[in-house]
């Protein structure tokens, strides 16, 4: 099996070449087709090689060929599946397949078919490629072709000024994480002379912790900017301009998702420094609450997805930065199956309101799309946490995880983040599909999707219902065996006392999460239940029954400067523009090119040049043409070198 | 097939085309383009011939020629080639070939054109084969002159300013350098060696620390000059904006490597002690290069000083990498440099085609390119792509590697380097999309644009040469995609791009042992 | 001052000696600074002689004689060019010869 | 015979290149009286033809380090570079000269017979200049050719600004050779004989530990003053520019290079041999004259509009330079490897290509009917490629571009310095010529890169593109064959030292 | 003070007062008389040097020919009106005054601190005395040690006489048409004539330039105008003129 791993990425590579070269010629259905079987091919070789690790903890490797050989910086590519690798590989090609189905019906007509059936595969392999990595180049790589490609999607509509600039933004804070992630990567290369996980992972004890941590910090930049966390998620919600399959795929699923995985690919660094794992799960929770409480505010069907899922992302940052690793990637496991149907839902109601996306002209679309609304009902139970679908089981272990490791504080903000996510998503719900229909009935006659696309959106709904079940009973499911041998550290005899009193500590930490006691796991079962339901009855009083104690313009009103706070994104995009942004353009414009450049450096030089001009014209004016002068002039000459050479040399003067 | 001069041949053959050319005066426009194609391409054959049997392992110089030729002064004609120099000297005579063959929108007086190019590429080949610093600096002066020309004659608006600005500031750094040269001569005769002026015999010898000092710094200036480093590069935008788009190839493409080859085969190998000295200020000044130019493109209005401002943060790269002391830096700064070549050499290929059909350079009078010529947004995209140094592109392997280089070597420098890589993607994105993707001006904006920007209309200059192409309902020019020639210059550059960044092995393999055997008075040859 | 001594004769040509640079460089007319000329040369002619009468030898004079002949030359030449010079413009005036300046 | 005096039966077979000039000069004033026909071209054959054979035996002459007249002529290898140098400037300058007069450049009419004659006899000066073995036989080789050379500067009669440049010379020219001679008189004074290797010996003998004797050192500076005009070292180079505008251009072309070699070649026999033991002294001040004349020489010619008078400028900035050469004198432990005058001799050969050059086109355009002045010079690239890239050659071996001619020199002149340990003198070196390419940058632009507002300039100039082909020729080759060249301007360290 | 140095002091005071006389002097021609004296001082200092041969070569070749010569140019070009006296502005001859007491400094300092003096040759006057006198020795010397300087001087006399031959020769009678001058060098003119002629007649230059008249016409003060020399004088002042190019 290991020597078809290459495969799995090149297929996609294909057909995105293939398509982007030849897409003019083709059919449109030619090129989905082609892209789709691509997927589906790669699809077929995961699930091999995830059998092949369901029954062997031996990871599968296979080595392509050597890509940069600099001396000690040798960087070999290779393809490396363990457990952890299995799983996301199930979840990219799953949902990529689903969602390349789906397209070939929402972007039907549209001009640039071809080269969207180009990008979307080309993400893929990008993805594929990130997943398969053994060292931190190869993983780069992938990091920033899967940035390239998020630019490319988002800003597919060129002709709008606002895609362009949502995809530029996109790449460049993506950019900004990428310099944290590089910066990481030279430092581990500094500290450890390799590159390749296995080599960094095995000479972890030759390094100090605070050094660990600076490294497990720079890293989680890098995760921060991929991964939407607190200062750079503000990309996320603009890259909502790009079609809304690409945001079903790369801005729920898999993309954003990357920066965990690589969390969780660093399990030996980061879960060796506890001060790191305490900045991300605070991250993480300030910024599931933030993103959680913005969501709220928003009336834009797909900005509401987009904060949902960087809420949720917090979450899964949280779950890591308190050591419920296995948690974090089982809600990243889930997630990204009810977010991809979110947004698909999304898209298809979008697709039947003729691109509308504002909910206040939408309402009461349950009877024109039944499929859309009831998968996408499901998605938002499992959003929000209700008891039985999937979101419950991992956003519940998640928040037990948070408990047991004493933050305390942190947990209570994530249970408020957890309502939050009911609350909003269900506001969406019933503002969309339920009361009064809000849209004028001439021009927008809402119908249901074609089957090309209500069939993923069922097929979506399974998993989002039922992926829960991987993960029971809590603490111990199947994944949580599944994943075991990725978190956990082989023990090295003879290293140094320290080193090992670290690890144990850190061990225990692990063993005690296991078997919690069922008294805890109940009450905080009912817990998530009591805020789920919660935050569905307030949407259902507020936007349905219109119960004016939850008017929810009057809570505005109350609410005041902090309403327009959440509404405007606590201002973050203002903030950078006015603190970064203008500063730098008017630096560079005005001190740097014009003062730097032009009037100090070119001034020296003109300046030089002018100098000498002016002393030739003065000095041409001492040849004044009078015959008496040039004597003069001799015999000036004369008499100051006769005087010096007789004053310095001769015995004149002793 | 050793006994023969191949290394004369190649650095003669563009010399043979431009005495041909010069001798020949009543002939056509056209057959003066052919002879110069057949010298560009005998050159660039015999490079690849060279390179091929370019034996890698061999540590010290290959191919060597010797003539006695000023026994008293300890100048002989001495020609080799070793890792560094083989691989630039191919991007030298690839360029030259791809300039001549793009060189069909000069109009007047081509035979002085192809002259002055065949002149120029001998000058640039002669500087990397020559192991004299005699010879070395016979050739570097060579180049002056025809690129003086390039930029002077053909060039447009204040051209003259630009050219002359060129030939003082780079024949300053020179004279300092012949002074340099001289010192060091005789600082080896006084140490009892005989006199010669062979870049390996004075390589040998170990100069007092003073000496060195001077002569780094009398070589460091005419390399900063050339690179061109921070404070001496303000003639780099003038002499871009000002040159016809082939001179600004070949000015990007091999004479800011000039500088580059020129520390790493002289300030390193002659003066190892006050390169080690010296290794922080000059990796400061790099720094500084690479942040500043950045930083100063953001700003540019005008598409070339972009791409040239660009560059000089590009060389920055090399020459922190140089000065990182180490297996790293090295072959970081060489890939950059030879990265750099295709680049930015491409990038001013694109300029210059849309600078054939819209007669101006201003980012603001462009937009929307992508719907009228897809195929040359590719490649400009490639281009933008591998020089904001995307991982897979030849341009991230060399920035990246000298940015490990100088991390090992000074941690802050490193971290100040990579914030570059923040700045390029800002300044390159913004120019690109600018340029290629948004509205044409004239065209009506699309219904769902959330942000309707004031597009600042048509402006007017766009419009006045519009005769020359059909125009649709919207006043939009219909400029063609690539004719056949464009594209057979600018896809063989970006097909390189991608090789080097996908699999830049077999180009590392060749320097290997070169940087090593430069890299050993640093004690950090094997690292 | 019992008997001649070298730095009379000495002291006499360096005062004609200058005295002629003085004429030359405050005279506007030609023929005067041509006669300043003169008397330089011979104040040499003093000098040279005077070292010879030193030296009991008779290379100075044989030197004074050639210096002599030389200056002779050089009149013929100088007075040629006034000659030429003052047909054309009429004026031995230094300061109106002025066209080529600067 | 008197006691004390023997008769001299001189060896004149050592005398044959000077012999044939001075016959070939008297032959020509015979044909100016006899055969009146020949006036004109077949005169300048004759000219051309004497002076090659002249140089032939010349060349026949190397390594014959004789003296004869008793010490008085010195044919050394000193001797023969300077005749080689003196004598391909005559060919050449004959050759540019012979269309130009019967050109439309001067409107007047010109004697043409006696200008071949003068040239000859200023060449028989220089010549004896450099084979002088006596203070005498210098002072009348300098006045010979100082004589020539006045009355060819006021060689265009019709033209007022000829006769004023003819002037000032001659009267400059006199008052410098006064103070000459009287440097020679305190020289004899001092040490009692006119002989040069004698006045060496003697010099020796004086201890300067504590200083110089006063009037030694008065001797030197006036020998100094003397010859800085000829050579036209800076504040005694006010004649220059007058000189050059004025003349008519081939006498401005010979100017430049036959009485500034017999002023160096004077300048070597006086200083470098005879007041050897006091170069602590005079190396100094001649090191400071350099560095003031080369900036100033090229400072001032950047702003000239006068082609003429720009290269008349830029002439006294290569005065820098072979002075900055001859400062180098004496520094080296061991005088055989000593560079210094090799480098002066070899800057003075090249020098000759080169300026004669330049001077040579501005000829051409002259015979042409286009002025002398920068804006002549405009456009002309695109009217006469050949005329611009050879003036171009000219220009850029004058900054000292290094596959030409002028960078050899200047790299050898550099070389000379820097082994003298005058590292500030060869970076000033470094910056004049920095500055000189201000000047020839500004030449080539505006030839190249400017458009041209006259006619293109036509007409045929046989002998002058013979003379241009030679001297790009050599300005080309030279440089790369100057291995040979070095080995025999190094004789000059045996050559002055041995005794007659 | 014995006699010998006091005839040395006042021959040397009256030459050096004579010298300034002729830097002083406005009248170039009392110049050229105050040169003439000081020539005759100086030969009479060269007998008192035992340099009798050159007292004579100094009176002969300075006083006679030189000074006359200078004399001669004088009256031909018409100095005697000269304008002003002194040459330069007032700034610069006081400047060149302090050079020239700067420079007398110095070699005064020279002069006196001398001591290098060179070893003394074999002539003593007894030695010139038994060998025949001064102008014996000299020419014995001079044509053993110094023939070659003698041919040397001979070939440059040649040069200068070559030299004033191309200056002085009249250029051919046609000039230019700036001024048309009435007669050159002709001995049949009273001193002065042309110049002020010349400057009067422009209308009627251009009569004769048309050669309507026969080529000899009067004036109002009766200065007799001619075309060109060779109508007034049968016999020019130079000779026949020889230049092929001249017309």
């Amino acid at each position: 099996m290991s020597d078809l791993l290459f495969l799995i990425p090149l297929l996609p590579l294909l057909a995105a070449t293939i398509n982007f070269v030849f897409g003019r010629r083709m059919a449109d259905a030619q090129t989905a087709w082609l892209a789709t079987a691509s997927i589906a091919g790669s699809f077929a070789l995961s699930l091999a090689a995830f059998g092949n690790q369901l029954d062997s903890d031996e990871p599968l490797t296979q080595h392509l060929y050597d890509w940069i050989p600099a001396g000690l910086f040798h960087v070999p590519l290779n393809l490396y599946v363990d457990h952890l690798t299995a799983i996301m590989l199930l979840v990219v090609t799953s949902v990529s397949l689903v969602v390349h189905i789906y397209s070939q019906g929402y972007m039907a007509g549209d001009p640039g078919f071809y080269r969207f059936f180009s990008f979307l595969p080309l993400f893929v392999f990008s993805m594929l490629m990130l997943v398969l990595a053994d060292n931190f180049l190869v993983i780069f790589f992938g990091w920033e072709a899967v940035g390239l490609c998020s630019y490319l999607l988002i800003g597919f509509y060129f002709k709008r000024h606002s895609a362009n600039q949502a995809a530029k933004k996109a790449f460049i804070v993506n950019r900004v994480g990428d310099f944290g992630f590089a910066t990481g990567i030279m430092l581990i290369f500094w500290k450890f002379d390799s590159v390749v996980f296995s080599e960094v992972f095995a000479r972890l004890e030759l390094v100090s912790v605070d050094t660990l941590t600076i490294i497990a910090l720079l890293l989680f930049t890098g995760a921060a900017g991929k991964s939407a966390q607190l200062p750079l998620f503000v990309w996320l919600p603009d890259a909502m301009e790009g079609p809304t399959p690409v945001s079903a795929l790369i801005h729920a699923a898999t993309m954003v998702t990357a920066g965990i995985y690589m969390l969780a690919r660093m399990y030996p660094i980061v879960s060796a420094s506890s001060d790191a794992m305490f900045v991300i799960a605070l991250v993480g929770a300030i910024t599931a609450f933030m993103a959680g409480s913005i969501a709220l505010t928003q009336f834009d069907i797909k900005r509401v997805i987009a904060y949902s899922t960087v809420s949720h992302l917090g979450f899964m940052a949280f779950a890591i930065g308190v050591g419920a690793w296995v948690a974090a990637i089982f809600h990243l496991f889930t997630h990204a199956f009810f977010k991809g149907l979110l947004f698909l839902g999304s898209g298809s109601v979008i697709h039947g309101m003729h691109e509308e996306q504002d909910m206040r002209k939408m309402g009461g679309l349950r009877k024109y799309m039944p499929t859309t609304y009831w998968t996408f009902a499901i998605a938002a139970a499992s959003n929000a946490g209700i008891i039985v679908f999937a979101g419950f089981f991992s956003k519940d272990e998640i928040l037990v995880g948070g408990w047991l490791d004493h933050q305390y504080a942190l947990t209570i903000i994530m249970f408020g983040a957890a309502f939050f996510s009911s609350l909003y998503i269900f506001r969406a719900v019933f503002m969309t599909f339920w009361g009064e229909e809000r849209f004028d009935p001439e021009h927008v006659h809402p119908h249901e999707s074609p089957r090309i696309m209500t069939v993923p959106l069922i097929l979506l709904a399974i998993p989002a219902f039922a992926a829960g079940v991987v993960g029971l009973p809590p603490e111990d499911g199947w994944i949580h065996d599944f994943l075991e041998p990725a978190f956990h550290v082989e023990e090295h005899a003879e290293e140094t006392a320290s080193a090992i009193a670290i690890f144990q500590e850190g061990e225990e930490h692990a063993e005690e999460g296991h078997h919690v006691s069922t008294a805890m796991t109940i009450t905080f079962f009912a817990l998530s239940t009591v805020l789920a339901i919660g935050g569905l009855a307030i949407a259902y009083l507020a936007y349905v029954a219109k119960h004016p104690a939850f008017d929810p313009r009057a809570w505005a009103e109350r609410a005041g400067p902090v309403y327009d706070l959440l509404y405007n994104k606590y201002y973050l995009d203002e903030i950078y523009e006015r603190l970064i942004i203008h500063p730098l353009y008017w630096i560079s414009e005005n001190i740097l090119w014009k003062i730097v450049d032009i009037e100090i450096i070119d001034g020296t030089v003109n300046g030089v040049a002018a100098t000498v001009n002016y002393s030739s014209n003065q000095l041409r004016r001492v040849q004044t043409g009078f015959v008496a002068n040039y004597a003069l002039a001799i015999a000036i000459g004369a008499v100051i070198v006769i005087g010096i050479a007789l004053a310095l040399q001769s015995d004149l003067l002793g | 097939m050793d006994n023969l001069p191949i290394l004369s041949m190649i650095t003669y053959a563009p010399l043979l085309g431009a005495l041909v050319l010069f001798f020949t005066p009543r002939v056509d426009a056209a057959t003066s383009r052919q002879v110069a194609i057949g010298a560009g391409v005998l050159a660039f054959i015999l490079s690849l011939a060279m390179l091929v049997s370019f034996d890698v392992n061999e540590s010290g110089m290959q191919f060597t020629e010797h003539i006695e030729w000023l026994p008293d002064v300890g100048v002989n004609y001495d020609f080799g080639v070793d890792g560094i120099s083989a691989v630039l000297v191919v991007l030298t005579t690839l360029l030259a070939l791809v300039g001549i063959i793009a060189s069909t929108s000069i109009t007047h007086r081509r035979r002085e054109y192809y002259i002055s190019l065949l002149l120029l590429e001998t000058g640039m080949i002669g500087v990397f084969f020559a192991l004299d610093l005699f010879l070395f600096y016979i050739f570097w002066e060579l180049m002056l002159v025809p690129m003086a020309l390039l930029i002077g004659v053909w060039g447009s608006a204040n051209r003259v300013y630009a050219a002359v600005k060129f030939f003082l500031y780079t024949l300053f750094g020179s004279l300092l350098m012949l002074v340099g040269i001289v010192a060091i001569y005789w600082e080896n005769i006084n140490l009892g060696n005989a006199p010669t002026l062979n870049i390996l015999d004075l390589a040998a010898v170990q100069y007092s620390d003073t000496l060195q000092f001077w002569v780094f710094l009398a070589f460091f200036i005419a390399f900063a000059i050339k690179v061109p480093m921070w404070p001496f590069h303000t003639w780099l935008p003038d002499a871009h904006v000002e040159a016809p788009t082939i001179g600004s190839v070949l000015l990007a493409g091999v004479l800011l490597k000039m500088g580059g080859y020129g520390l790493i085969r002289f300030n390193l190998s002659l003066t190892p002690d006050a390169a080690e000295d010296l290794a922080p200020y000059i990796m400061v000044l790099s720094l500084i290069g690479i942040i500043y130019g950045a930083l100063v493109a953001l700003v540019q209005p005008d598409m070339k000083k972009l791409v040239a401002y660009s560059s000089v943060s590009h060389m920055g790269f090399v020459t922190l990498g140089i000065f990182a002391l180490n297996m790293q830096g090295l072959y970081g700064a060489m890939i950059v440099m030879l990265s750099h070549g295709f680049v930015t050499g491409g990038l001013f290929l694109c300029v210059g085609v849309v600078y054939e059909r819209a007669h101006t350079r201003l980012i603001s009078a462009f937009g929307g390119i992508v719907s009228r010529m897809p195929v040359y947004s590719v490649l400009f995209g490639v281009l933008m792509l591998a020089s904001l140094g995307l991982p897979g592109l030849s341009g991230f392997v060399g920035e990246f590697l000298a940015l490990v280089g100088a991390f090992n070597s000074y941690r802050w420098a490193g971290v100040i380097g990579m914030f570059v890589v923040i700045l390029a993607a800002w300044y390159m994105m913004w120019m690109f999309q600018r340029v290629v993707f948004e509205r044409a001006p004239g065209e009506p904006p699309d219904p769902h644009d959330n942000a309707l920007p004031a597009v600042s209309g048509a402006s007017a200059d766009v419009h006045d040469h519009d005769d020359e192409w059909p125009v649709d309902e919207h006043g939009v020019p219909q400029w063609p995609d690539l004719n056949r020639i464009e594209l057979a210059t600018i896809l063989p550059l970006v097909l390189l791009t991608i090789v080097v960044g996908v699999w830049p092995e077999p180009f590392m393999e060749l320097m290997r042992t070169t940087l090593e055997t430069i890299l050993i008075p640093f004690g950090s040859q094997g690292v | 001052m019992e008997e001649l001594t070298a730095t009379h004769f000495l002291l006499l040509s360096a005062a004609l000696f200058i005295i002629g640079m003085m004429g030359v460089l405050t005279r506007r007319n030609v023929i005067v600074i041509f006669m300043s000329v003169e008397l330089m040369i011979n104040g040499v002619n003093v000098a040279l002689i005077g070292f010879a009468w030193e030296q009991n030898s008779m290379v100075g004079q044989s030197f004074a004689l050639f210096v002599i002949a030389v200056a002779a030359a050089e009149s013929i030449v100088g007075l040629g060019i006034i000659m030429a010079l003052q047909r054309r413009i009429d004026t031995i005036d230094v300061a109106d010869v002025r066209q080529l300046r600067e | 015979m008197l006691p004390g005096l023997e008769t001299v039966n001189p060896d004149l077979a050592l005398l044959t290149p000077h012999l044939i000039i001075l016959g070939l000069a008297l032959l020509l004033l015979a044909i100016d009286v006899i055969v009146p026909r020949w006036r004109g071209a077949p005169m300048a054959y004759l000219t051309i033809i004497g002076y090659a054979a002249a140089l032939v035996a010349t060349l026949l002459m190397i390594d014959t380090n004789e003296t004869t007249f008793n010490g008085m002529f010195r044919a050394d290898d000193f001797s023969v570079f300077v005749n080689i140098i003196v004598l391909t400037a005559g060919i050449l300058s004959v050759l540019i000269s012979i269309n130009y007069m019967t050109s439309r450049a001067e409107p007047g009419s010109m004697p043409v017979p006696e200008y071949y004659t003068l040239i000859t006899f200023s060449i028989l000066g220089t010549m004896i200049v450099g084979a002088a073995g006596d203070l005498l036989i210098v002072f009348l080789g300098i006045e010979m050719t100082s004589l020539a050379a006045y009355t060819l500067t006021g060689f265009a009669r019709h033209r007022t600004t000829s006769l004023e440049g003819a002037l000032k010379y001659f009267l400059l020219g006199l008052f410098a050779s006064a103070i000459l001679v009287y440097g020679m008189a305190w020289t004899y004074g001092a040490t009692g004989t006119t002989n040069l290797t004698e006045i060496a010996t003697e010099l020796t003998a004086f201890d300067t530990a504590g200083g110089v004797e006063a009037s030694l050192l008065l001797a030197v500076l006036l020998v100094i003053i003397g010859l800085g005009f000829k050579v036209a070292a800076v504040p005694f180079h006010m004649w220059t520019p007058d000189a050059y505008q004025g003349a008519p251009t081939p006498v401005s072309a010979y100017m430049s290079v036959i009485p500034k070699t017999a002023g160096f070649a004077a300048m070597v026999r006086l200083l470098v041999q005879a007041m050897a033991p006091l170069r602590d002294e005079w190396t100094i001040i001649i090191a400071v004259l350099a560095v003031v004349t080369m900036f100033f020489g090229n400072i001032v010619a950047i702003a000239q509009t006068d082609v003429k008078r720009m290269l008349g400028y830029s002439s006294i900035g290569h005065t820098g330079y072979m002075l900055a050469a001859l400062a180098a004198f004496g520094a080296s432990s061991d005088l055989n490897d000593d560079l210094s005058v090799t480098s002066l001799l070899f800057y003075l050969l090249a020098y000759a290509f080169m300026n004669i050059g330049a001077f040579a086109v501005v000829t051409w355009l002259q015979d042409r009917g286009r002025g002398v002045d920068v804006e002549d010079f405009r456009g002309l690239a695109s009217q006469s490629p050949y005329a611009a890239v050879i003036m171009t050659i000219f220009l850029l071996s004058l900054t000292g571009l290094p596959p030409l001619v002028g960078f050899y020199a200047k790299y050898y002149v550099i070389l000379a310095t820097v082994d003298a340990d005058l590292i500030w003198l060869a970076v000033a070196i470094v910056l004049a010529s920095a500055a000189s390419a201000f000047v020839y940058l500004r030449l080539i632009a505006t030839m190249y890169f400017s458009q041209a507002e006259q006619p293109a300039p036509e007409g045929s100039t046989p002998f002058l593109g013979a003379g241009l082909i030679t001297m790009v020729a050599g300005t080309v080759l030279v440089g790369v064959f100057s291995g040979q060249v070095i080995d025999l301007a190094q004789e000059w360290v045996e050559a002055l030292t041995v005794p007659f | 003070m014995s006699t010998e140095v006091l005839v040395f002091d006042i021959l040397a005071v009256v030459a050096v007062i004579a010298a300034l006389g002729v830097i002083l002097a406005r009248n170039p021609v009392h110049s050229a008389v105050a040169l003439i004296v000081t020539f005759i001082n100086l030969a009479a200092i060269f007998v008192m040097l035992h340099a009798e041969f050159l007292a004579a070569v100094q009176l002969l070749v300075y006083t006679g020919a030189v000074t006359v010569l200078i004399v001669f140019v004088i009256f031909l070009v018409k100095v005697d009106d000269l304008p002003e006296f002194y040459g330069g502005n007032p700034v610069q001859r006081i400047f060149a005054l302090l050079i020239g007491l700067a420079l007398l400094g110095e070699v005064a300092a020279a002069i006196l601190t001398r001591s290098a003096i060179g070893a003394s040759d074999i002539w003593t006057a007894e030695a010139i005395a038994d060998a025949g006198g001064n102008a014996e020795v000299i020419g014995q010397v001079l044509y053993s040690e110094y023939v070659l300087a003698i041919q040397i001087t001979a070939v440059l006399l040649l040069v200068g006489t070559v030299a004033a031959l191309v200056l002085a020769r009249p250029a051919s009678a046609t000039l230019p048409d700036r001024v048309k001058r009435t007669g050159l060098i002709s001995l049949a003119h009273p001193r002065g004539a042309d110049r002020e002629v010349a400057a009067a007649l422009p209308a009627g230059l251009e009569a004769s330039r048309r050669g309507e008249t026969s080529g000899v016409r009067f004036d109002d003060r009766g200065v007799i105008l001619v075309d060109n020399a060779e109508a007034f004088t049968d016999q020019t002042a130079w000779g026949g003129d020889r230049l092929e190019g001249d017309d």
